[in-house]
């Protein structure tokens, strides 16, 4: 497991606790686990800089099973305990591991605000659209009409676009990915790993027991190529088992179209990661099935100073200007006067 | 004055009579605009430097600004000085200076009888007695029989006095405050220099502004001097104050100063995450200067992030606090169910306000004792302690943060609106004089399992960034020793009971319980906590020194509470647990001692007055 | 069986040996996808039809599925039926199902020594024995010697069994569930009738399944009847029920059951907000499906959302209620702060579980008292009280909704992890044995104010849309009468007072408290509240049979307690409060009371054994 | 006050309750509250048909001084709040009055599930950026840079555009309005009064305390004009004092162009409120000072079935279907056995 004496090298099993993971088994958390795990690994992050913060969920028993830091906190609050570590430690590497209801339901203003501050966070919300750990009650991602044991009418709610609400709220950088391609899903977790300022990352997840091929569309041989429009940077939005689709883009609205039919790569929407502003990212992120192919890849991914980056520069400045805290001049701060 | 002419003595200066008083109690009043709450500061530090010993607590409109001149508009602010030991703002007022009609209507009742009053008689003009609600002008009727009423004409004097400054007339009136303030200088014997290198210093860049208070200032100092109208003049000598550099500071300046100070002592960053609420805001205000002592401040979208980032905080290494008022603590208290869980130290300052719900936001209660304590899911016990006065804040929160990173525990520090805004001079200690705070994080990871104990019952504090020690920490329960998640039956009975004995073990440093009055026992025991300690200490001192035989404890520590507390309260034939509350430590003194403790029970927003607790000991032991 | 054998006697029926037994308790146990929960209420039906008292509760894994056949993924079914009354699932299982080795290693250590113990001997592979960490069979060593086993060839008798319905081998397998059932029904002398007529309706659709689950079933009592290895069967009679129309109900059905009664009797639609927490959220599918009785459910963004619309609801003339957990209530508690000032009724459900934080999510507890009844900021009183079985959680949501309309209050009605899953027989109520609930809107504005109180002490629930009675309700302090915002002093202390004296009211309708056992006093009394009941009576009803000097007191109302309650807890010698948590009502006795109330404490995530109530009372009463 | 017999009209006197209103002289607040009234006035909405919900704020205290049905709440709830009223008594107008604190900090989340449900509420936000009953904090409006108690050496926190988050979680109705054009502002309210669904309107308020003159350079008449955009439905975006300035869009971002040079009205942009995709919205939402003028008026207007719609349409249906509830049938559903 050593090259050289003080370099060890880290492989995916040192990421790994001792606890079993307890997932059913099927669960789509276990490809997000390992990816994760191949995303230090293939950085080479050492085990005691990483701190993985989750909320309750089944996505939430992430942390017990990695061999870092880390803290199960309570339901939806794991991006505001996140923040407080990441202040403590800055040159930590922290990861928020949550789920649809955690991070979108009871713990969006969390989600939002960590987002606008900009603070150096990895947010992987495992979105399997139901409430897993509790047995199946409709999620603010589910589909509305969906039947589930809180809505055996079907749900009257409109779902929520997770990437459309974070860039509401100005997200730097925002990609979705799918937990049965674990190539990609890893490829974008280093990505968001490397983005400084808060990454964003939607993992579609598939529930084995409450919510079991919700996402077939986009995993079934059959169909999938059909409705999955991956995202490159700089190139023309394709898709389409036979690559003749893209899309357009219409005033300021998308369009599927037929390559060939007068319509050729040139018409074509080009994808452009690094545009200032999200309103193109926003489009993309309100696409969905059976209207629009599903967008995997990056959505968004600028540059802007971090929360972590002003605070710690503030706090610079000031002690550059006035010296190190000194007690006895602050306590004699003000009006004083001596009794003898 | 009224109930301090014991010593009063006549004297000759400048051909008027000086009285000498123990302890006197001014309030200014005026409009929101009118600069009371400024001109009370430096008077209280006019007298603390000269010697007195000082409580002041100002009294602000409601939070929303009412228009110029009405009741609503009514600002305060009260100080008590004296040659003894002051231990609060005072019940009545014995000087009232009131600035408008508005200030006269709202104050007066306050005013004791034969008390001294000053009026701005300028502003007594048809439109402000209507906008106070009079129908005739007080100053004209007898309404003020009873009270020594000196109509000064402030605003056209302050005119006059600043005339040559060439500041424009709205520029010029606002030196009003400075110019009552100089005639109450002037009555009190108090000197001048104290404010005027304040205002020199204060407006050094606006060099007109500064010459005009110091004429205005002046200008009322001479008035008091010259004018016929006062027959009297008042001296308050020097309290017996411990040798030391003094500075006056409010109870939520303290408690930033002891954050910042324990932090230091720890040598570890200090994290305060919090979310604005009154009366708590001001800690935030404080800290989140002090960038140079690497204090990282955190306003948080809400109050349930705010406490999250401090726990996330601690976890990470940083002394982790918070601070809130009861709105925001009931939101809270889920997260620091998992502080509990986790056992990672944090203190939790809730200031505590008027309730329920949003009550009474801007006055003071201490009603959030139960919620502190028993207000989580759960058995969920944290140690609980309470500042007893402004500058006991800096001790309290120096002593919360102790006993967190010791015991790896959440620490409520109970403060109230009153403490937190009132203020009283504060000695400023030497640094030897700081017990040093002592943190250890392992680093071996030989032996390291993140929930094997201490003696203490502590879990080792091992933070991200060490190799070798990571664990998982989270809400749900943990296996004893070794840390991972573990639904044992048994083992749920044995964590809840660590969890419990590790707050009671802190009994073992809590100095034993000190008696005011008779350690052995008597007819009447009054017991306190938190904010009312001044009162209930006047009261009982004033008592004893007429002879009732009354006793005092005070409870820094509710939870856990000293050894020795029970056998105290069973030597007295009555108990009286006073808090401004309908009994929060009465039922808990009940439930642990069994001792048939009586409650005196005030709502109403203040402060207790010593009278209301004079009026108790009377009660019980059978009137005077 | 083993602590009810007084009755034994020997039968001959088909060559066999028929015991009969007051009671027995039988437990199935399996892997999660072995549908053990589903043959377990089977079972339950079977009993409860044929007269049997009946208490249940499912022993669900932690809450995620673990791979089949390991130890994390049993699951289990207890069913405690007698021929007296049954208050608990039981201590101690006298028939274990175990199908599978992982069910066997966990179940084993509850089976009574002498106890009967069917196994599926074709799942006790190799590969089987692995994941349940046994090193050899222990259906091959000398380990369940001191049983009465039976191994059973489940897996393949069911095969063949169902073989002509052309199921596919997984689909067939599926059967083996209603296999082990039918031997159970031979083994306990059950009619297997009521659990046809169920398969017929339940599979309706796909008959083919119907007709499996019906031969499986069959073919398992068959092998019973025939089968060599059975030496005895036993028979448990009819218990002495009040006679009428039964269900079994778990406690969550059976308060969801509660409040749409109590809306309907009060005329209202009902409006429960609620967020899915374990063990409540069963309440919010239940009602969810009641829509035709105008039931509006909101599956709200949170708990605090839940709770706010709830109290937004009720303003504008709904029965609001919402339910959670431990974790959930924390977070509502600023709201309901906002409902007790607003005086606005709303029912709060808390289905307790094991705390602190996260805890023990699925398992049970009591400790939530001290959040439900002091957990607010300010001085915030709610009445409280709790359900004692599955089905008297009908009856308590009905009191609770009469209660919060009658004294515009929020009500706190606790549950807990154990009632809300566990199951009895309910009788069901006809209709006119539903006390009305009366609300009154008053719509006349000429003698209106919205903080009128009547005789209770109420205020008026005056509802949105009702011409002239606008009104603003918040927050703030209001005006004793007028409602508008008030910061005077005296009125904050009167207003406090009225609140209080409000839930102090209720006192005067609540039955005077009931001793079961001696009601003029004697050596033990043993209190209890909430899911503990059922262990309590069960014990002491046997101690008393056994001549021990032992009474019980189960307290329905917490907050407030019955006026006679003092009187009877001073008319014992030893008081010991039995409670899941580490003493809160002790607490709250000891204070209210001063009574030396001792507690016993057990957070095990489990109810109450009666062997441990009965353990403490031969401690105290010095042995049998 | 009463023309006939049976009709009383009402005036927006009438709407005033008997209490005083305590802002500070010179707080913007007063003019929205005038306008709501004169909103109700125009509408002749009876009184009691009409509930105002608060949160805690400056802003919140509005239901005390208005003679309608309402709820001073808790900090950031409001929404909740209004929902359980809607849901209660649907036929009622339910307005919730909120801050930018109130409504975006604390309460960002049951801001956007409202939003997200199209429940019927008008939500109005009466934005300072500022905290100001609690005497002058940072808000999540407030510019980054801004010096305040709680940031003394300025704000390091990115703003929210409120707008943008409301689209996010997309918003039927999105408006904006400034406090001192009442006439606007009265029109604005009553557009959002008669959506069906979610109706929000952001108003910039003057805190004359904590944070005068934040928008003086929309209020300012030297500046106004240059930097207000009037989003007219159908018209090209032009603004500018002398009218000669507009809007271009240029792929999916918007550029301010100066009419004559070689652009023309048919070169810029035409505002459709209607546009199904929010996309558009979005782009205005994001449009800030200095670099683009402020679009004041409706950003959206679609028509969705409400919440409360459907949820009423499931217990219609329901009803229809099984009758009205049988207490009895209720009680003896399942297995049931009698004992005799
Ligand atoms: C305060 C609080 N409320 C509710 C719960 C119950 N709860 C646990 S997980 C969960 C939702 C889980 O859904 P999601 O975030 O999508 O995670 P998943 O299980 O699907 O991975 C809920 C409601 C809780 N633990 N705490
Ligand atoms: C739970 C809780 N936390 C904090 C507060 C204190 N608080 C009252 S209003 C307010 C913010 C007000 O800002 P905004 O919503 O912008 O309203 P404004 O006063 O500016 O109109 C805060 C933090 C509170 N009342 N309750
Ligand atoms: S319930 Fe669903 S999400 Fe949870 S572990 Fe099982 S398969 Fe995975
Ligand atoms: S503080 Fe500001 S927002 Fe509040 S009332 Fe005064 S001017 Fe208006
Ligand atoms: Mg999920
Ligand atoms: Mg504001």
């Amino acid at each position: 497991m050593t090259t050289m004496a003080d370099h060890p090298v880290l492989t995916i099993k040192d990421y790994k606790s001792d606890q079993d993971v307890r997932w059913c088994p099927g669960c789509g958390d276990f490809s997000i686990l390992t990816a994760i795990q191949k995303c230090l690994a293939a950085r080479q992050v050492p085990k005691e800089k990483v701190v993985c913060v989750s909320g309750i969920g089944c996505s939430s028993r992430f942390p017990y099973y990695m061999d870092t830091y880390g803290i199960h906190s309570i339901h939806g609050r794991a991006p505001a305990v996140a923040t407080g570590v990441k202040l403590a430690k800055p040159e930590l590497e922290v990861w928020v591991i949550t789920g649809d209801g955690d991070a979108l339901s009871i713990g969006g203003n969390h989600f939002l605000h960590a987002i606008r501050r900009n603070i150096g966070l990895k947010i992987v919300l495992f979105n399997n659209r139901i409430y897993a750990l509790t047995k199946g009650q409709v999620s603010p991602t589910s589909e509305q009409g969906k039947r589930t044991k809180s809505t055996p009418y079907g749900s009257i709610e409109n779902p929520v676009h997770s990437i459309a609400v974070a860039l509401g709220a100005e997200i730097t950088f925002a990609a979705r990915a799918i937990y049965n391609d674990p190539k990609m899903l890893q490829e974008i977790l280093e990505r968001a790993a490397n983005h400084k300022g808060t990454a964003f990352v939607e993992v579609y997840q598939d529930c084995a027991v409450y919510n079991h091929e919700a996402f077939s569309y986009l995993t079934d041989r059959q169909t999938r190529d059909d409705n999955i429009l991956y995202l490159e940077h700089g190139k023309p939005m394709i898709f389409g088992k036979n690559r003749d689709k893209g899309i357009r883009l219409v005033g300021m609205d998308t369009q599927v179209v037929t390559l060939g039919q007068g319509v050729s790569e040139k018409d074509l929407l080009v994808h452009d990661e690094h545009c200032e502003s999200p309103t193109l990212a926003f489009q993309l992120a309100r696409m969905a099935y059976p209207r629009f192919p599903t967008p995997l890849g990056v959505f968004r991914d600028i540059e802007k100073p971090s929360y972590e980056a002003m605070l710690f520069d503030q706090i610079k400045a000031t002690t550059a200007k006035l010296g190190p805290g000194d007690l006895n001049k602050l306590f004699a701060s003000g009006d004083t006067w001596v009794v003898e | 004055m009224s109930t301090t002419t014991s010593s009063k003595k006549a004297m000759a200066t400048t051909g008027k009579r000086t009285e000498t008083l123990e302890q006197a109690v001014i309030r200014f009043a005026g409009d929101s605009g009118d600069g009371m709450q400024l001109v009370g500061t430096q008077f209280t530090t006019a007298s603390a430097v000269i010697g007195n010993d000082v409580s002041t607590f100002p009294d602000y409109p409601a939070e929303i600004r009412a228009p110029a001149g009405t009741l609503g508009g009514v600002s305060g602010f009260q100080i008590n000085f004296g040659s003894r030991a002051v231990y609060t703002p005072g019940d009545t007022v014995d000087a009232l200076v009131a600035m408008n009609p508005a200030a006269l209507k709202v104050c007066l009742k306050d005013l004791a009888p034969g008390g001294v009053l000053v009026v701005n008689s300028d502003e007594f003009t048809q439109m402000n007695l209507a906008k106070a609600r009079y129908e005739t002008n007080p100053l004209e009727t007898d309404e003020l029989d009873k009270y020594r009423v000196y109509k000064v004409p402030i605003t056209s004097q302050t005119l006059l006095a600043v005339k040559e400054t060439g500041l424009n007339q709205k520029a010029a009136e606002r030196c009003k405050n400075f110019y009552a303030l100089g005639v109450v200088y002037w009555l009190f014997d108090r000197p001048l220099d104290v404010t005027i290198r304040w205002i020199d210093s204060k407006f050094a860049k606006v060099p007109a502004v500064a010459e005009a208070n110091r004429r205005a200032l002046q200008a009322g100092y001479n008035y008091g001097e010259t004018a016929e109208i006062f027959s009297v003049r008042y001296r308050v000598g020097k309290a017996p104050l411990k040798p030391g550099r003094y500075r006056n500071v409010t109870g939520n300046q303290a408690a930033a100063l002891g954050f910042v100070a324990a932090a230091k002592l720890a040598g570890k960053p200090l994290f305060y995450g919090s979310y604005p609420i009154t009366p708590a805001s001001e800690i935030l205000h404080e800290l989140t200067i002090y960038k140079n002592f690497d204090v990282r401040t955190f306003q948080a979208e809400d109050e349930i992030a705010a406490y999250a980032a401090v726990l996330g905080a601690a976890y990470a290494g940083c002394i982790g606090v918070t601070g809130t008022s009861g709105p925001g603590l009931a939101l809270k208290q889920e997260g620091i169910g998992l502080g509990i869980m986790t056992e990672l130290p944090t203190v939790i300052v809730d200031v505590q306000r008027g309730g329920p719900s949003t009550g009474l936001p801007t006055k003071t209660e201490q009603s959030d004792l139960w919620q502190a304590m028993l207000g989580r899911n759960g058995d969920c016990p944290a140690p609980v302690l309470a500042a007893s006065s402004p500058a006991d804040c800096f001790w309290a929160a120096m002593e919360a943060v102790r006993i967190a990173v010791k015991y790896m525990t959440p620490v409520f520090l109970l403060s109230d609106g009153y403490l937190s805004q009132g203020s009283e001079p504060w000695r400023i200690p030497n640094l030897d004089e700081l017990a040093p705070i002592k943190v250890e994080h392992p680093t071996d990871p030989a032996d390291f399992a993140p929930y094997r104990r201490d003696a203490n019952g502590s879990r080792p504090w091992a933070i991200p960034g060490t190799p070798g020690l990571q664990h998982r920490v989270g809400g749900l329960e943990k296996l004893d020793v070794a840390g991972t998640v573990s639904y044992d039956p048994a083992n749920h009975q044995r964590m809840t009971e660590l969890r419990a004995g590790k707050v009671e073990n802190i009994a073992a440093e809590i100095p034993p319980q000190e008696v005011y009055g008779d350690e052995a026992g008597g007819a009447l025991l009054l017991v306190s906590w938190g904010g009312s300690f001044g009162a209930v200490r006047s009261a009982v001192e004033r008592a004893r020194e007429d002879g009732q035989d009354v006793s005092h404890v005070h409870l820094r520590w509710l939870n856990p509470t000293p050894r020795n507390l029970g056998e105290i309260l069973s030597r007295f034939r009555t108990v009286v647990v006073c808090e401004m509350n309908m009994g929060q430590l009465q039922m808990l003194l009940r439930a642990r001692y069994l001792v048939d403790a009586y409650g005196l029970h005030k709502v109403r927003g203040r402060p207790f007055m010593v009278s209301d607790i004079r009026a108790k000991i009377d009660e019980v032991l059978g009137g005077r």
